[in-house]
Protein backbone atom coordinates (compact mmCIF):
# COMPACT_ATOMS: atom_id res chain seq x y z
CA UNK A 1 0.00 0.00 0.00
CA UNK A 2 1.31 3.48 -1.43
CA UNK A 3 2.59 5.82 2.05
CA UNK A 4 0.58 8.87 1.90
CA UNK A 5 2.63 12.49 1.35
CA UNK A 6 2.52 14.58 4.37
CA UNK A 7 1.11 17.94 4.15
CA UNK A 8 2.33 20.67 5.66
CA UNK A 9 -0.32 23.74 5.91
CA UNK A 10 1.16 27.54 7.52
CA UNK A 11 -0.67 30.50 8.32
CA UNK A 12 -3.39 31.40 5.63
CA UNK A 13 -3.55 27.84 4.55
CA UNK A 14 -3.54 26.39 7.77
CA UNK A 15 -6.21 28.55 8.23
CA UNK A 16 -8.09 28.04 4.71
CA UNK A 17 -8.00 24.18 6.00
CA UNK A 18 -8.35 24.11 9.56
CA UNK A 19 -5.16 21.79 10.41
CA UNK A 20 -1.33 22.32 10.23
CA UNK A 21 -0.93 18.85 8.71
CA UNK A 22 -3.00 16.60 6.21
CA UNK A 23 -2.30 13.26 4.87
CA UNK A 24 -2.93 13.11 1.04
CA UNK A 25 -2.83 9.88 -0.54
CA UNK A 26 -0.87 10.15 -4.49
CA UNK A 27 -0.74 7.20 -6.75
CA UNK A 28 2.81 5.07 -6.44
CA UNK A 29 4.44 6.65 -9.29
CA UNK A 30 3.58 10.34 -7.56
CA UNK A 31 1.68 12.96 -8.76
CA UNK A 32 2.80 16.72 -10.31
CA UNK A 33 3.32 19.73 -7.63
CA UNK A 34 0.64 21.86 -8.95
CA UNK A 35 -1.88 19.05 -9.60
CA UNK A 36 -1.54 17.69 -5.82
CA UNK A 37 -1.84 21.66 -4.68
CA UNK A 38 -5.18 21.81 -6.88
CA UNK A 39 -6.50 18.00 -5.43
CA UNK A 40 -6.37 19.65 -2.01
CA UNK A 41 -7.57 23.45 -3.24
CA UNK A 42 -10.53 21.43 -4.61
CA UNK A 43 -10.99 19.80 -1.29
CA UNK A 44 -10.47 22.84 0.69
CA UNK A 45 -11.74 26.01 -1.39
CA UNK A 46 -10.83 28.61 0.92
CA UNK A 47 -7.43 27.58 0.05
CA UNK A 48 -7.61 28.20 -3.60
CA UNK A 49 -6.65 32.11 -3.67
CA UNK A 50 -4.46 31.30 -0.96
CA UNK A 51 -2.66 29.22 -3.13
CA UNK A 52 -2.12 31.61 -5.71
CA UNK A 53 0.11 33.62 -3.85
CA UNK A 54 2.31 30.69 -1.74
CA UNK A 55 5.10 28.68 -2.78
CA UNK A 56 4.96 24.86 -3.13
CA UNK A 57 8.27 23.05 -1.17
CA UNK A 58 9.03 18.98 -1.37
CA UNK A 59 11.29 17.67 1.12
CA UNK A 60 12.17 21.18 2.45
CA UNK A 61 13.49 22.52 -1.22
CA UNK A 62 11.14 24.85 -3.67
CA UNK A 63 8.74 23.43 -6.12
CA UNK A 64 10.72 24.83 -9.10
CA UNK A 65 8.03 23.34 -11.82
CA UNK A 66 5.05 22.67 -11.38
CA UNK A 67 5.15 19.52 -13.18
CA UNK A 68 7.91 18.23 -10.20
CA UNK A 69 6.86 14.74 -8.83
CA UNK A 70 5.75 14.47 -5.55
CA UNK A 71 5.81 11.05 -4.54
CA UNK A 72 4.63 8.54 -1.47
CA UNK A 73 5.87 9.19 1.84
CA UNK A 74 7.25 13.09 0.57
CA UNK A 75 6.44 16.28 2.58
CA UNK A 76 4.82 18.62 0.75
CA UNK A 77 4.33 22.43 1.94
CA UNK A 78 2.18 24.99 1.32
CA UNK A 79 4.34 28.33 1.73
CA UNK A 80 2.06 31.58 2.40
CA UNK A 81 4.60 34.94 1.90
CA UNK A 82 6.71 35.29 4.91
CA UNK A 83 5.94 37.49 7.89
CA UNK A 84 8.73 36.81 10.19
CA UNK A 85 10.57 39.49 12.33
CA UNK B 1 14.37 29.50 16.42
CA UNK B 2 13.56 28.74 19.82
CA UNK B 3 10.41 28.67 22.09
CA UNK B 4 12.09 30.53 25.07
CA UNK B 5 12.96 33.96 25.79
CA UNK B 6 16.35 35.44 23.39
CA UNK B 7 18.51 37.42 25.49
CA UNK B 8 20.53 40.35 23.79
CA UNK B 9 23.02 39.73 26.27
CA UNK B 10 23.82 36.19 25.19
CA UNK B 11 23.97 36.98 21.66
CA UNK B 12 26.29 39.94 22.34
CA UNK B 13 28.95 37.14 23.91
CA UNK B 14 28.30 35.17 20.61
CA UNK B 15 29.29 37.53 18.52
CA UNK B 16 32.67 38.07 20.83
CA UNK B 17 36.11 36.79 19.36
CA UNK B 18 39.16 37.93 18.18
CA UNK B 19 38.64 41.21 15.38
CA UNK B 20 35.48 41.85 16.02
CA UNK B 21 36.02 45.72 16.23
CA UNK B 22 32.42 46.10 15.32
CA UNK B 23 29.07 44.68 16.26
CA UNK B 24 25.95 45.60 15.13
CA UNK B 25 22.78 44.03 16.83
CA UNK B 26 19.14 44.49 15.83
CA UNK B 27 16.38 43.37 17.82
CA UNK B 28 12.63 43.07 16.76
CA UNK B 29 9.44 43.39 19.91
CA UNK B 30 6.59 42.73 19.21
CA UNK B 31 4.64 46.28 19.48
CA UNK B 32 0.94 46.74 21.10
CA UNK B 33 -0.12 48.18 17.54
CA UNK B 34 -3.85 49.17 17.13
CA UNK B 35 -5.90 46.82 14.72
CA UNK B 36 -9.15 46.59 13.34
CA UNK B 37 -9.84 43.86 15.78
CA UNK B 38 -8.23 45.78 18.90
CA UNK B 39 -5.51 46.77 20.16
CA UNK B 40 -2.45 43.58 19.24
CA UNK B 41 -2.04 41.68 23.14
CA UNK B 42 0.33 38.66 21.34
CA UNK B 43 1.87 37.88 18.11
CA UNK B 44 1.83 33.96 17.54
CA UNK B 45 4.57 33.20 15.20
CA UNK B 46 4.66 29.91 12.98
CA UNK B 47 7.86 28.49 11.22
CA UNK B 48 8.85 25.47 8.72
CA UNK B 49 11.53 24.66 10.67
CA UNK B 50 13.38 22.91 8.72
CA UNK B 51 13.39 25.26 5.67
CA UNK B 52 14.07 28.16 8.14
CA UNK B 53 17.00 26.66 9.68
CA UNK B 54 18.59 26.01 6.78
CA UNK B 55 17.92 29.90 5.52
CA UNK B 56 19.39 31.26 8.39
CA UNK B 57 22.29 29.24 7.25
CA UNK B 58 22.37 30.29 3.98
CA UNK B 59 21.71 34.15 5.53
CA UNK B 60 25.04 33.67 7.42
CA UNK B 61 26.90 32.25 4.75
CA UNK B 62 25.76 35.47 3.01
CA UNK B 63 26.84 37.83 4.94
CA UNK B 64 30.16 36.30 5.45
CA UNK B 65 30.33 36.52 1.77
CA UNK B 66 29.65 39.93 1.01
CA UNK B 67 30.35 41.84 4.44
CA UNK B 68 33.15 39.55 5.68
CA UNK B 69 30.80 39.25 9.10
CA UNK B 70 33.65 37.18 11.22
CA UNK B 71 30.66 35.90 13.31
CA UNK B 72 26.69 36.41 12.90
CA UNK B 73 23.48 36.01 14.74
CA UNK B 74 20.18 35.16 13.45
CA UNK B 75 17.88 33.99 16.43
CA UNK B 76 14.13 33.97 16.16
CA UNK B 77 11.23 32.71 18.39
CA UNK B 78 8.47 30.68 17.53
CA UNK B 79 5.11 30.70 19.40
CA UNK B 80 3.51 32.90 21.47
CA UNK B 81 4.49 36.38 22.19
CA UNK B 82 3.16 38.69 24.25
CA UNK B 83 3.53 42.67 23.32
CA UNK B 84 7.39 43.68 24.32
CA UNK B 85 8.64 40.60 24.00
CA UNK B 86 11.64 39.97 21.78
CA UNK B 87 10.85 38.47 18.23
CA UNK B 88 14.07 38.46 16.64
CA UNK B 89 17.84 39.28 16.87
CA UNK B 90 20.01 39.55 14.43
CA UNK B 91 23.56 40.77 15.00
CA UNK B 92 26.70 41.24 13.07
CA UNK B 93 31.14 41.00 13.84
CA UNK B 94 33.06 42.88 11.74
CA UNK B 95 36.24 44.85 12.04
CA UNK B 96 34.48 47.85 11.05
CA UNK B 97 31.72 49.33 11.47
CA UNK B 98 30.43 49.98 7.94
CA UNK B 99 29.92 46.31 6.73
CA UNK B 100 28.46 45.18 10.65
CA UNK B 101 25.61 47.73 9.93
CA UNK B 102 25.26 47.09 5.99
CA UNK B 103 25.04 43.00 7.33
CA UNK B 104 22.96 43.54 10.50
CA UNK B 105 20.52 45.34 7.82
CA UNK B 106 20.89 43.09 5.37
CA UNK B 107 20.39 40.21 7.92
CA UNK B 108 16.95 41.31 9.04
CA UNK B 109 15.54 42.80 5.73
CA UNK B 110 16.41 39.06 3.84
CA UNK B 111 14.87 37.43 7.14
CA UNK B 112 11.49 38.62 6.39
CA UNK B 113 11.52 37.86 3.00
CA UNK B 114 12.95 34.46 2.28
CA UNK B 115 12.61 32.63 5.69
CA UNK B 116 9.67 30.37 6.15
CA UNK B 117 8.25 32.19 9.38
CA UNK B 118 4.83 33.49 9.73
CA UNK B 119 2.80 35.32 12.27
CA UNK B 120 -0.84 35.98 13.36
CA UNK B 121 -2.17 38.75 16.05
CA UNK B 122 -3.80 38.21 19.22
CA UNK B 123 -5.71 41.44 19.74
CA UNK B 124 -7.15 42.33 23.02
CA UNK B 125 -9.38 40.17 25.04
CA UNK B 126 -13.09 40.43 24.93
CA UNK B 127 -12.74 41.04 21.18
CA UNK B 128 -12.75 38.12 18.57
CA UNK B 129 -9.12 36.73 17.67
CA UNK B 130 -8.55 37.73 14.15
CA UNK B 131 -5.77 36.32 12.16
CA UNK B 132 -3.92 37.83 9.69
CA UNK B 133 -0.39 35.43 8.67
CA UNK B 134 1.91 36.73 6.64
CA UNK B 135 0.88 40.31 6.48
CA UNK B 136 3.64 42.47 5.22
CA UNK B 137 3.44 45.58 7.67
CA UNK B 138 3.37 43.57 10.19
CA UNK B 139 3.14 44.49 14.23
CA UNK B 140 6.68 43.84 14.55
CA UNK B 141 9.02 46.23 13.37
CA UNK B 142 11.55 43.39 13.32
CA UNK C 1 31.31 59.21 29.64
CA UNK C 2 32.87 56.31 32.11
CA UNK C 3 35.55 54.75 33.67
CA UNK C 4 33.60 51.76 34.13
CA UNK C 5 32.88 48.66 31.40
CA UNK C 6 30.02 49.51 29.27
CA UNK C 7 27.67 46.39 29.00
CA UNK C 8 25.54 45.63 25.98
CA UNK C 9 22.82 44.36 28.58
CA UNK C 10 23.00 47.36 30.53
CA UNK C 11 22.57 49.58 27.20
CA UNK C 12 19.76 47.33 26.21
CA UNK C 13 17.61 47.87 29.13
CA UNK C 14 18.11 51.64 28.61
CA UNK C 15 16.26 51.27 25.33
CA UNK C 16 13.37 49.54 26.73
CA UNK C 17 10.17 51.18 26.57
CA UNK C 18 6.32 50.86 25.12
CA UNK C 19 6.48 51.83 21.33
CA UNK C 20 9.90 50.46 20.65
CA UNK C 21 9.35 47.88 18.23
CA UNK C 22 13.00 47.99 16.75
CA UNK C 23 16.48 48.44 18.63
CA UNK C 24 19.18 48.83 16.97
CA UNK C 25 23.34 48.75 18.96
CA UNK C 26 26.10 49.61 17.80
CA UNK C 27 29.55 48.47 20.05
CA UNK C 28 32.85 49.64 19.03
CA UNK C 29 35.74 47.64 20.43
CA UNK C 30 39.56 47.49 20.88
CA UNK C 31 41.17 45.42 17.82
CA UNK C 32 44.34 44.28 18.30
CA UNK C 33 45.86 45.27 15.06
CA UNK C 34 49.33 45.41 13.84
CA UNK C 35 50.84 49.16 13.75
CA UNK C 36 54.57 50.55 13.49
CA UNK C 37 55.07 50.31 16.70
CA UNK C 38 54.25 46.55 17.21
CA UNK C 39 50.85 44.93 17.52
CA UNK C 40 48.29 47.84 19.76
CA UNK C 41 47.30 45.61 23.48
CA UNK C 42 45.28 48.91 24.30
CA UNK C 43 44.12 52.16 23.69
CA UNK C 44 43.66 54.90 26.37
CA UNK C 45 40.75 57.55 25.74
CA UNK C 46 40.56 60.85 26.85
CA UNK C 47 37.98 63.97 26.67
CA UNK C 48 37.12 67.14 27.35
CA UNK C 49 33.99 65.83 29.45
CA UNK C 50 31.97 68.74 29.61
CA UNK C 51 31.79 69.86 26.11
CA UNK C 52 31.52 65.56 25.10
CA UNK C 53 28.69 65.43 27.09
CA UNK C 54 27.14 68.13 26.05
CA UNK C 55 27.49 66.99 22.42
CA UNK C 56 25.94 64.07 23.64
CA UNK C 57 23.01 65.59 24.47
CA UNK C 58 22.88 67.41 21.49
CA UNK C 59 23.09 64.26 19.04
CA UNK C 60 20.66 62.68 21.05
CA UNK C 61 18.30 65.35 20.36
CA UNK C 62 18.97 65.17 16.63
CA UNK C 63 18.66 61.88 16.45
CA UNK C 64 14.84 62.51 17.93
CA UNK C 65 13.86 65.38 15.75
CA UNK C 66 15.39 63.66 12.46
CA UNK C 67 14.59 59.42 13.28
CA UNK C 68 11.65 60.10 15.44
CA UNK C 69 14.11 57.78 18.20
CA UNK C 70 11.91 57.32 21.28
CA UNK C 71 15.22 56.41 23.29
CA UNK C 72 18.84 56.74 22.88
CA UNK C 73 21.64 55.57 24.41
CA UNK C 74 25.29 57.12 24.01
CA UNK C 75 27.96 55.43 26.30
CA UNK C 76 31.97 55.94 25.39
CA UNK C 77 34.44 54.53 28.02
CA UNK C 78 37.56 56.98 29.08
CA UNK C 79 40.98 55.64 30.07
CA UNK C 80 43.14 52.64 29.45
CA UNK C 81 40.82 49.88 27.47
CA UNK C 82 42.83 46.39 26.87
CA UNK C 83 42.17 44.66 23.23
CA UNK C 84 38.61 43.47 23.37
CA UNK C 85 37.10 46.12 25.67
CA UNK C 86 34.15 48.33 24.72
CA UNK C 87 35.13 51.16 23.94
CA UNK C 88 31.96 52.85 22.65
CA UNK C 89 27.87 51.46 22.69
CA UNK C 90 25.32 53.46 20.84
CA UNK C 91 21.73 52.40 20.66
CA UNK C 92 18.53 53.79 19.67
CA UNK C 93 14.73 52.52 20.45
CA UNK C 94 12.25 53.42 17.18
CA UNK C 95 8.98 52.24 16.24
CA UNK C 96 10.57 50.71 12.79
CA UNK C 97 13.62 49.05 12.15
CA UNK C 98 14.71 51.30 9.22
CA UNK C 99 14.86 54.65 11.69
CA UNK C 100 16.24 53.07 14.06
CA UNK C 101 19.23 51.21 12.18
CA UNK C 102 19.49 54.96 10.53
CA UNK C 103 19.50 56.93 13.95
CA UNK C 104 22.41 54.66 15.13
CA UNK C 105 24.69 55.11 11.69
CA UNK C 106 24.36 58.50 12.35
CA UNK C 107 25.00 58.58 15.97
CA UNK C 108 28.39 56.94 15.98
CA UNK C 109 29.64 58.65 12.50
CA UNK C 110 28.80 61.63 13.93
CA UNK C 111 30.13 60.96 17.41
CA UNK C 112 33.39 60.22 15.78
CA UNK C 113 33.78 63.47 13.96
CA UNK C 114 31.86 66.00 16.27
CA UNK C 115 32.65 64.80 19.96
CA UNK C 116 35.87 66.21 22.20
CA UNK C 117 37.34 62.36 22.61
CA UNK C 118 40.79 61.02 21.38
CA UNK C 119 42.33 58.06 21.67
CA UNK C 120 45.87 57.03 21.74
CA UNK C 121 47.81 53.81 20.92
CA UNK C 122 49.41 51.43 23.80
CA UNK C 123 51.75 49.41 21.33
CA UNK C 124 53.07 45.75 22.44
CA UNK C 125 55.10 45.51 25.72
CA UNK C 126 59.14 45.83 24.46
CA UNK C 127 58.48 48.11 22.03
CA UNK C 128 58.66 51.86 22.60
CA UNK C 129 55.06 53.39 23.09
CA UNK C 130 53.85 55.30 19.99
CA UNK C 131 51.35 57.94 20.30
CA UNK C 132 49.16 58.63 18.06
CA UNK C 133 46.21 60.71 19.08
CA UNK C 134 42.89 62.22 16.99
CA UNK C 135 44.10 59.83 13.78
CA UNK C 136 41.62 59.49 11.84
CA UNK C 137 40.95 55.90 11.25
CA UNK C 138 42.36 54.47 14.37
CA UNK C 139 42.01 51.38 15.82
CA UNK C 140 38.16 50.92 17.00
CA UNK C 141 35.81 50.00 14.37
CA UNK C 142 33.92 52.25 16.96
CA UNK D 1 45.78 90.31 40.70
CA UNK D 2 43.89 89.08 37.58
CA UNK D 3 43.51 85.19 37.88
CA UNK D 4 45.01 83.23 34.86
CA UNK D 5 43.28 81.30 32.13
CA UNK D 6 43.25 77.70 32.51
CA UNK D 7 44.16 76.22 29.21
CA UNK D 8 43.49 72.25 28.44
CA UNK D 9 45.18 70.62 26.02
CA UNK D 10 44.01 67.02 24.89
CA UNK D 11 45.60 64.53 22.33
CA UNK D 12 48.46 65.63 20.65
CA UNK D 13 48.30 69.45 21.76
CA UNK D 14 49.10 67.50 25.43
CA UNK D 15 52.11 65.83 23.75
CA UNK D 16 53.56 68.54 22.14
CA UNK D 17 53.39 70.54 25.54
CA UNK D 18 53.95 67.81 27.92
CA UNK D 19 50.89 68.27 30.20
CA UNK D 20 47.21 67.85 30.11
CA UNK D 21 46.87 71.15 31.94
CA UNK D 22 48.34 75.12 32.16
CA UNK D 23 48.28 78.39 34.01
CA UNK D 24 48.19 81.52 31.47
CA UNK D 25 48.36 84.82 32.90
CA UNK D 26 45.86 87.16 30.24
CA UNK D 27 45.86 90.92 31.03
CA UNK D 28 42.76 92.25 33.12
CA UNK D 29 41.01 93.00 30.07
CA UNK D 30 41.22 89.58 28.50
CA UNK D 31 43.26 88.69 25.15
CA UNK D 32 42.16 87.51 21.62
CA UNK D 33 42.09 83.73 21.64
CA UNK D 34 43.86 83.73 18.21
CA UNK D 35 46.88 85.87 20.34
CA UNK D 36 46.40 83.48 23.25
CA UNK D 37 47.00 80.46 21.32
CA UNK D 38 50.02 81.98 19.56
CA UNK D 39 51.17 82.84 22.66
CA UNK D 40 51.42 79.36 23.83
CA UNK D 41 52.70 77.61 20.63
CA UNK D 42 56.06 80.42 20.86
CA UNK D 43 56.53 78.95 23.88
CA UNK D 44 55.70 75.27 23.06
CA UNK D 45 57.12 75.31 19.26
CA UNK D 46 55.96 71.77 18.67
CA UNK D 47 52.60 72.82 19.52
CA UNK D 48 52.58 75.21 16.43
CA UNK D 49 51.78 72.25 13.08
CA UNK D 50 48.77 70.94 16.22
CA UNK D 51 47.23 73.88 16.34
CA UNK D 52 47.01 74.55 12.27
CA UNK D 53 44.28 71.93 12.52
CA UNK D 54 42.95 72.60 15.82
CA UNK D 55 39.52 73.96 17.36
CA UNK D 56 40.05 76.50 19.86
CA UNK D 57 37.01 76.05 22.88
CA UNK D 58 36.25 78.96 25.11
CA UNK D 59 34.22 77.82 28.21
CA UNK D 60 32.84 75.31 26.81
CA UNK D 61 32.07 76.84 23.69
CA UNK D 62 33.90 76.98 20.36
CA UNK D 63 35.49 80.09 19.09
CA UNK D 64 34.09 81.48 16.60
CA UNK D 65 36.58 84.16 15.73
CA UNK D 66 40.39 84.83 16.63
CA UNK D 67 39.62 87.72 17.85
CA UNK D 68 37.22 86.52 20.35
CA UNK D 69 38.41 88.12 24.05
CA UNK D 70 39.58 85.34 26.71
CA UNK D 71 39.28 86.66 30.00
CA UNK D 72 40.75 85.83 33.39
CA UNK D 73 39.17 83.12 34.95
CA UNK D 74 37.92 81.33 31.78
CA UNK D 75 39.20 78.16 31.03
CA UNK D 76 40.29 77.95 27.59
CA UNK D 77 41.16 74.16 25.55
CA UNK D 78 42.92 73.34 22.57
CA UNK D 79 40.94 70.07 20.38
CA UNK D 80 43.20 68.49 17.53
CA UNK D 81 40.95 66.45 15.43
CA UNK D 82 38.45 64.22 17.09
CA UNK D 83 38.91 60.49 17.53
CA UNK D 84 36.50 58.69 19.55
CA UNK D 85 34.95 55.42 19.09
Amino acid sequence: MARPVTVLLFAGARVAVGRSELRWSVPPGGLAAGDLARQIAAEYPRLAPILRSSRLVRNGEYVRSASETVRPGDEFAIHPPYGGG
Amino acid sequence: MTDRPLSVAAAFRALEGPGAGAVSIFVGRVRPDPGPAGRVVALVYEAHRGPALARFRALARAAERRFRTLRVVIWHRSGRLRVGEISVIVGTACAHRAPAFAAARFLIEDLKVTVPIWKSERARPGRRPRRRPARPGGRSAG
